[in-house]
């Protein structure tokens, strides 16, 4: 089980970077950061995983007094929801930057936003 | 103690509070966000100054938990001090951008609040999750400040930046999460524990979350975008960039490494190394301001990252070469950065406007030296220790690669500095001033030079005095205000007070240091007193030239490797703003410069390589070398022959000193160019006689003949009275180069009887000959001629000069020849010295010219009414001739104390006085003599001609033969306009400019290689991301092979 | 042709990712740290019956901080820079039955996400989760009704307020408690119950008024500088 | 120094000798010449007749000081190299003022009188004369070459810069003398030689082109006698430095002038031989084979 979702957040971060790195629209690449994202965070869910457990919450399934054999392994969950937090601002920003460049030469072609080099 | 945590409460508190105080109340808002920055400053502050009075650093723990659990920050004396930088530029930066801040309202306010909160807490927490959270804050917020001047370039800037970063956070938050996978833990200290670098995986995790780090710090190549965001957003912003983050992102990579396994050390040097070679090398091709600046942060940061990547060799000499460079770093790049937003000028050629508020252009200099790591400047002490540790641990491949990388740093920015103080600047716009901009800049202009004195302080084997001197040149800065006649005084004064001091004592104990402190200060004297020749203010000139005469006392008065280095580059910095002050001298003085900086860094490695083989700095210790003798010899002697400009490094010279002014040629020629003679006699003394010794000499005797020959052929050819002048210092410099390869005691006789009355003759030469400028207004002599009608002083000034410099006797130049001939005798040079004594003879080809072509032949009409050289010129040049006369006549006088001097290394080889009578191992000679019967002989036949002809008619001048029309050029049928072509036509190819030619290919290189290498930045934000993958996998590759 | 490079590139990738897979190998048991959180008696430190929620806030409570400091910079800088150009707008009339069932709807997302983040230390779901959800009810309401009056003030003021609880609590933690986020400072009440686990449900309460707030902001910035035609 | 009037008393005879016989060898070259020319020629006593006349003329013009001084400095130069150069070996009093500086003094003084006269004529202010002045120093570099490498060749075979010493080395039968012992030294320097003389091929210096070019151009009545004076003393002595050089000195005043004529005769052999060189081409061929033989007589002896 867990070996397939690392497999697969493998996979989705791969098709982010392939959508970073080839695709021209502007949207679609900040798409593609969102893709990279999702794929960072099943990888980490993944990693939290425990055989045959449940979620860390106690309730009156998950006694108290065992639940270090019931759950997984909460920090990963943790981290994931910061990281998806810090991934919505990130975009949010990402698309500021995509709505100005639009206005500056009414396309979202990255190749010609080439002002500065060398 | 207030736990460093509330920087934070502040931080954060503030920039929420800040949404309450009305959005009208703009001013108020921005003023209340750095009364927040004030207080986070004061906080690490304090926390820097507990630890430095001994505290103990602290560890905060949150939640009431012990890490792993929780999130833990540490205040170290690391942290203390970066924070409270950090805190300071913050402060500074928002001052400087109140403007901009203000105009674009509270929210900006709060994000500037927070960028500088994040910075804060990426250095003191222990924690990698919560590093990659604020890490995030921190790009955001930059992201943020980036629109803050929106223009459309800045937009572009800030996707590239987001586009990268977004990148390099997924990558770190890939490796963060499989380190706690593998390690359970989050804490770095933990991880660093757990050494997961064990396992495969683990090796990559660890990999990803350095590779990411490194990537912060914008690693050559893949660092496109942040050259972009240096060069788009507002300079305030990019100085906080460049300062404050680089800083923080630095200190991160100093914690983290630790995680990884030994090889990394080496893969950040070598990463670093290659940004800084890289960098710098592009930065050659640039011409826009802030780019540039760019490029040279990157290769800052370079560096940087070297030094620790260098760490297992630099062992605990790490912390202070990393402070002091990155202390260097930020101050001078943040001032940088500044300046340009001030002045508002892209092309850096425009710099040339800081000449409108001077202030400004001495500031701009300040932090060109700064960051090339010259003294006084922190990153002098860094530098230096950085090079003797790495030769200690025998990385000379790093020394090479970090040398080089600050070579080309310096190509571009004297360059651009040249520009500033040269290129006109009248039809640029005035400059306006607002103080909160212009505050910041001078605080940290200020702040340079106190941390400067203070690592001075802290350096062992510096002693004060080699900073005491110094003070004299700001407060002749302070008084440039003033008329010449003042100034030139007091600046006489100085030197003459320092030289009373210095040369009595020396006279008894040490006659070597006695003749070149002699020379150095009385002649400084001498050509300071022509000075008075100059009216108005002349702004900047007594500064520099002090600044030069500070260097050379020290470099005599140093005692050890550090000292003597220091003095090197004073009198370096100083010479150089000398010779820039000529008209035309901006390429010259480029040119000078980096042959100076080249030289330099040869010393500095060859005292590198000798302090590693006896660990100690004495210059004394130098003898003491047993392996690499070839190696560190040669390399010191590089160093001092770019002084003394020997053949192959004697490009710069013609131009540099003919293009100086009238009284700063002869400073130059007659007086600088014996500091490098000071430093090869220093030198050789070291090397003493052993077989490496010998064949070193060799190769300089025969490179000082060809230097001599040379020299003199190219005088001969030239039509600049001054470059022929300079030709001829650089033969001249060849003889003695060549006297003192002998290393016999005839050799170094020779050597000093040249060095003497090189400094006398040529001073008296360029004294004459720039006076002589000064009233015609053209270096060109076939413009000149008949002028001994007007100048009989100037003429017969010249006339004893080139009588004592061609060696003919009675006068003193004789004594030269005379020794040169039973030393080359006595050495059995005979090729060598068939070659000196041809090029001697050359010298009178140009010695005739320079005196015909402008005292004699016909008076130009339009010179028709010159008056004589000023007095304040001819008050010197007889002083000197005075000196002349003395010498011939008693030759002994100076002679005998040389011999007993000279006797100390270079045991007496039979030469002996009677008298007069001086008996070497060959010949004889009588000087006194000589002079009396050359003397008498002259007045009888004088009264002899006087009989027979007492008739003689003065005639007017146009009372002779006349031919020729005047065609187009009308020079070239003016006798003295390729006066020597038949001469020309059979060993013109002698001195075809191969030389030139090499170096000018060189450059062309450079600039090439430079130009084709950075169309590798696209501007395409897109590649940009595709080279930062590419090098993630580069180093992943490298460190699996 | 480029695209092969970057394929090479890509797979190349791939080829650095797989030691990670190799030496991934599940986990049977929790790893030591997680175990920490699990037992017993440190659980009662906190008293959150919700162990993500419990190192969310306490344990991990500054990346959390960070968290929010991030949203709210992204607020920030999209005020700051769109405020500047905001353009004449004509936009298309919304159907009346959309807009009654709006009416009627958003109050009860509004409640679902205050629900949300109240019980975020009992059940699944907190501040985060709570916040987006009222913010959805926000979306839905701009779209319904573009020409309301929108009155950014008082999100701009629930933001900063609930901001300054968090770190006002953090700090005092500090102060009193055992350190920096401490959620001891408040009585821990009953474990499972509403009122438990010390300052976690007050915190968690403003960081869901405070995303809420800061998502409407950014979302109402978007939409009011968007038109239609 | 010790100033006793009887050395300067047989100095200054012995540069009466000098001068007499320069003059009259002077006549007897330009006859030569003549002869090889087809010409009659002048009479023996010509140069005495024109020595008298350029004193005696009265009407005379200066161009400043330095045009006056060039002539003294001239004069200085020739008298002055007579003056350190050992005349007649064995006696001392004929060994004139040589005890005040060696071959180096010698070598050197020989620019005394050049530079002197360069500035005189330069003042001139005549064109012509600077360009005489500019092939003269030219050629003068070059000639030095093979000169000096002979000289250093002697030195390091008799040990000593001495001329005296090197002289001495050599009496006591030809066989001794260097044009034996050191034949290839001996052929650099009578190379050299004929060009310090600056005879044909070397002559383009002095006046005698189709446009009258030098310093004897600028200057004429008391002035050129001087001139002339020291032209004949300067011949003479030349002659002399080579023949203590490399033939051996002399003892007493026949062979000095016996061998001092042939010496000189060499030169003017070779000048009625050959065409006039330009000075590129005169240049050229002293760094040739003079150069070569100058170096070999180095490697032969080091």
């Amino acid at each position: 089980m867990e070996y397939v979702a690392l497999t697969v957040g493998f996979i989705v971060i791969m098709a982010g970077l392939w959508a970073i790195m080839t695709r021209k629209n502007i949207i679609r690449i900040i798409i593609g950061f969102s893709i990279f994202d999702t794929g960072l965070h099943i990888v980490m869910v993944a990693l939290a995983y425990v055989k045959g457990r449940t979620a860390p919450i106690l309730d009156n399934t998950v006694a108290l007094d065992d639940a270090v054999n019931l759950i997984v392994d909460p920090v990963p969950q943790a981290l994931v929801l910061t990281a998806i937090v810090i991934g919505l601002g990130v975009t949010a920003l990402m698309l500021i930057f995509a709505m100005k460049l639009h206005r500056e030469k009414k396309t979202l072609d990255i190749r010609s936003f080439k002002d500065l080099k060398w | 103690m207030i736990s460093p945590i509330h920087i934070i409460t502040i931080g954060l508190g503030g920039a929420f509070a800040l949404g309450f105080v009305s959005k009208k109340a703009k001013a108020l808002t921005t003023s209340l966000m750095l009364v927040a920055i004030a207080l986070m400053g004061t906080i690490s502050g304090s926390w820097l100054f507990e630890l430095l009075s001994g505290g103990t650093e602290t560890m905060v723990y949150t939640a009431g938990f012990k890490p792993p659990y929780s999130i833990n920050l540490l205040m170290g004396l690391n942290e203390a001090l970066l924070t409270t930088m950090i805190n300071f530029v913050g402060l500074l930066g928002g001052i400087y951008l109140f403007g901009n801040l203000k105009k674009a309202g509270s929210h900006a306010v709060m994000v500037f609040l927070v960028f500088i909160m994040g910075l804060n807490v990426i250095v003191m927490t222990r924690d990698a999750f919560n590093l990659f959270v604020f890490m995030e804050v921190v790009s955001i917020a930059t992201a943020g400040l980036i629109l803050l001047t929106e223009t459309g370039k800045s937009v572009q800037a800030g996707f590239k930046y987001m586009m990268a970063t977004g990148i390099v956070a997924g990558i770190f938050l890939l490796g963060v999460i499989f380190a706690y996978y593998f390690s359970g833990s989050l804490n770095i200290d933990d991880l660093a524990a757990a050494n997961i670098t064990a396992i495969k995986g683990g090796a990559v995790a660890v990999m990803m979350i350095l590779v990411a780090l490194v990537l912060e710090l914008k690693p050559f190549p893949a660092n496109g975008w942040a050259l972009d965001v240096y060069e788009a957003s507002d300079p305030g912003v990019a100085a906080l960039i460049s300062a404050a983050s680089a800083t923080a992102f630095y200190y991160v990579l100093f914690k983290v490494i630790s995680i990884g396994n030994a090889d990394w050390y080496n893969i950040i040097a070598i990463a670093g190394m290659i940004t800084f070679v890289g960098s710098n090398l592009f930065g050659v091709k640039q011409d826009k301001a802030r780019r540039l600046l760019g490029y040279s942060s990157v290769g800052q940061l370079g560096l940087l990252m070297a030094i620790l990547g260098l760490k297992p060799y630099l062992g605990d000499k790490l912390e202070f070469i990393a402070i002091t460079i990155l202390v260097s770093h930020y101050l001078a790049k943040a001032g940088l950065f500044w300046l340009a937003g001030i002045i508002e000028q892209e092309n850096i050629k425009d710099w040339a406007i800081l000449r409108r508020k001077p202030i400004f252009l001495v500031l701009f200099g300040t932090f060109v030296f700064a960051l090339i790591g010259f003294p006084p400047f922190p990153s002098f002490y860094g530098k230096w220790e950085l090079i003797l540790a790495l030769s200690s641990a025998g990385q000379y491949y790093a020394i090479a690669f970090i040398l080089i990388g600050s070579f080309l740093e310096g190509i571009y920015l004297f360059r651009w500095l040249g520009y500033a103080i040269k290129l006109d600047y009248t039809k640029l716009p005035e400059i306006k001033i607002e103080w909160n901009k212009v505050i910041p800049v001078a605080i940290f202009g200020v702040l340079i030079y106190v941390i400067g004195a203070y690592t001075g302080t802290q350096m062992s084997g510096l002693d004060s005095l080699c900073y005491g001197p110094l003070l004299m040149i700001p407060f002749l800065y302070a008084i440039d205000s003033l008329k010449v006649p003042i100034k030139n005084t007091i600046a006489i004064l100085g030197v003459a007070t320092f030289a009373a001091r210095v040369l009595p004592g020396l006279y008894e104990t040490d006659m070597l240091r006695f003749i070149f402190t002699f020379i150095f200060l009385v002649g400084g004297i001498l050509t300071l007193i022509a000075g008075y020749a100059y009216k108005g203010k002349r702004e900047g000139f007594y500064p520099v030239a002090l600044l030069m005469f500070v260097g050379l006392a020290l470099i005599i008065r140093a005692s050890n490797t550090l000292e003597f280095f220091y003095g090197w580059e004073i009198m370096t910095a100083g010479s150089y703003f000398l010779i820039i002050r000529g008209k035309k001298s901006m390429p010259h003085g480029l040119s000078y410069m980096l042959f100076s900086i080249a030289g330099a860094y040869a010393l500095l490695a060859g005292f590198g390589l000798s302090f590693a083989e006896t660990p100690s700095i004495e210059i004394s210790s130098l003898s003491a070398i047993t392996s690499n003798i070839t190696i560190i010899f040669s390399l010191l002697a590089i160093g001092f022959m770019t002084k003394t400009a020997s053949l192959g490094l004697h490009i710069w010279l013609p131009g540099a000193h003919a293009e100086a002014e009238s009284d700063v040629s002869p400073m130059v020629s007659a007086i600088l160019l014996k500091a490098g003679v000071f430093g090869l006699m220093i030198l050789m003394i070291a090397m003493g006689h052993s077989p490496e010794a010998t064949n070193i000499g060799y190769v300089l005797g025969w490179l000082g003949a060809i230097t001599a020959l040379v020299g003199n052929l190219a005088a001969a050819f030239q039509e600049d009275a001054k470059r022929l002048l300079a030709y001829s210092s650089i033969s001249q410099l060849g003889y003695i180069l060549f006297a003192l390869a002998m290393m016999s005691h005839l050799g170094w006789m020779t050597a000093m009887v040249y060095s003497i009355n090189h400094f006398l003759y040529k001073a008296i030469l360029f004294l004459t000959i720039g006076a002589v400028v000064m009233r015609v207004g053209t270096h060109y002599m076939y413009k000149m001629g008949g002028l001994i009608k007007n100048m009989p002083m100037a003429f017969v000034a010249v006339m004893i000069g080139i009588i004592a410099l061609s060696g003919v006797p009675p006068l003193s130049g004789f004594a030269g020849k005379w020794l040169f001939y039973n030393a080359v005798l006595d050495v059995q040079w005979y090729f060598q010295g068939a070659i000196v004594f041809f090029s001697g003879i050359i010298a009178f080809l140009y010695l005739f010219k320079l005196i015909y072509s402008v005292f004699l032949g016909q008076l130009k009409d339009n010179l028709r009414h010159v008056k004589d050289i000023s007095i304040w010129f001819a008050i010197p040049i007889y002083t000197l001739i005075l000196g002349i006369m003395i010498f011939s006549a008693k030759p002994e006088w100076v002679l005998q104390p040389l011999g007993d001097m000279v006797s100390q290394w270079y045991p007496n080889s039979a030469l002996s006085w009677d008298g007069g009578l001086a008996t070497g191992p060959y010949g004889y000679w009588n000087g006194t003599g000589v002079m009396i019967t050359v003397g008498i002989m002259f007045m009888a036949l004088l009264g002899w001609l006087l009989l027979v002809s007492r008739k003689a008619v003065k005639v007017k001048q146009f009372n002779i033969v006349y031919s020729a029309e005047a065609p187009q050029r009308p020079e070239t049928t003016h006798v003295s306009y390729n006066m020597f072509a038949g001469y020309n036509k059979a060993l013109g190819w002698l001195v075809a400019p191969k030389i030139t030619e090499f170096w000018d290919t060189m450059t062309d290189w450079v600039h090439s290689v430079a130009h084709y290498g950075r169309q590798l930045y696209s501007g395409n934000g897109q590649v940009y991301v595709t080279y930062v993958v590419a090098y993630i996998l580069a180093i992943y590759f490298t460190m699996i092979f | 042709m480029k695209n092969i490079f970057i394929i090479i590139i890509i797979a190349a990738f791939g080829v650095m990712l797989y030691p990670l897979f190799e030496d991934f190998s599940g986990n049977d048991e929790l790893s030591e740290l997680a175990s920490f959180y699990a037992q017993k008696e440190n659980v009662e430190k906190v008293n959150s019956a919700n162990l993500v929620t419990a190192v969310v806030v306490t344990y991990r409570g500054l990346d959390t901080l960070g968290e929010v400091t991030i949203l709210f910079l992204a607020a920030a800088i999209i005020a700051f820079s769109l405020r500047k150009h905001s353009v004449e707008r004509d936009l298309r009339r919304n159907s009346e039955i959309f807009k009654t069932a709006s009416k009627v709807l958003i109050p009860i997302i509004m409640m679902v996400g205050v629900y949300i983040f109240m019980n975020g230390h009992l059940s699944p779901g907190g501040g985060f989760q709570g916040g987006a959800v009222l913010a959805s009810a926000v979306i839905l309401m701009l779209l319904a009704f573009p020409n309301i009056p929108f009155n950014s003030k008082l999100f701009a003021y629930t933001e900063s307020i609930s901001g300054l609880v968090f770190v006002g609590l953090a700090a005092i933690g500090a102060l009193i408690g055992s350190g920096y986020l401490d959620n001891a400072i408040l009585p821990l009440g009953t474990f499972g119950e509403l009122l438990s686990a010390g300052a976690i449900p007050v915190i968690y309460s403003f960081v869901g008024l405070k995303v809420g707030a800061e998502l409407s902001n950014i979302l109402n910035e978007f939409q009011s500088v968007q038109s239609d035609n | 120094m010790d100033f006793d009037l009887k050395r300067l008393g047989f100095t200054l005879l012995g540069l009466l000798i000098v001068l007499n016989w320069g003059m009259l060898m002077s006549a007897i070259m330009r006859k030569v010449g003549a002869r090889v020319a087809r010409r009659y020629g002048i009479p023996w006593y010509q140069p005495w007749i024109d020595l008298v006349k350029n004193y005696a003329l009265r009407s005379q013009i200066t161009h400043g000081i330095m045009f006056y001084l060039g002539p003294v400095f001239r004069i200085s130069g020739g008298v002055g190299l007579f003056l350190f150069m050992p005349m007649i070996i064995g006696s001392e009093l004929w060994m004139n003022y040589s005890f005040q500086g060696d071959l180096v003094l010698l070598m050197y003084f020989q620019f005394f009188g050049m530079l002197g006269m360069a500035l005189g004529a330069g003042e001139g202010g005549h064109p012509n004369s600077a360009i005489g002045i500019s092939r003269g120093l030219s050629q003068f570099t070059v000639i030095e070459v093979p000169m000096t490498l002979a000289i250093i060749s002697l030195a390091i075979q008799y040990d000593t810069l001495s001329l005296v010493d090197i002289v001495k080395a050599q009496q006591g039968g030809f066989q001794n003398w260097t044009v034996w012992t050191n034949p290839v030294a001996t052929i650099a320097g009578m190379l050299a030689l004929l060009g310090a003389l600056s005879h044909s091929p070397f002559n383009l210096v002095k006046a005698p082109n189709e446009i009258p070019i030098g310093p004897p151009t600028e200057y004429h009545g008391a002035f050129l006698g001087v001139l002339r004076t020291n032209a004949a003393i300067l011949h003479v002595v030349e002659a002399a430095l080579f023949m203590n050089l490399f033939f051996g000195g002399a003892t007493n005043w026949f062979e000095f002038i016996l061998k001092t004529f042939l010496i000189y005769f060499w030169s003017v052999f070779v000048g009625v031989v050959f065409p006039r060189f330009r000075i590129e081409q005169s240049v050229a061929w002293f760094l040739k084979i003079p150069l070569v033989f100058g170096i070999l007589a180095i490697i032969l002896y080091m």
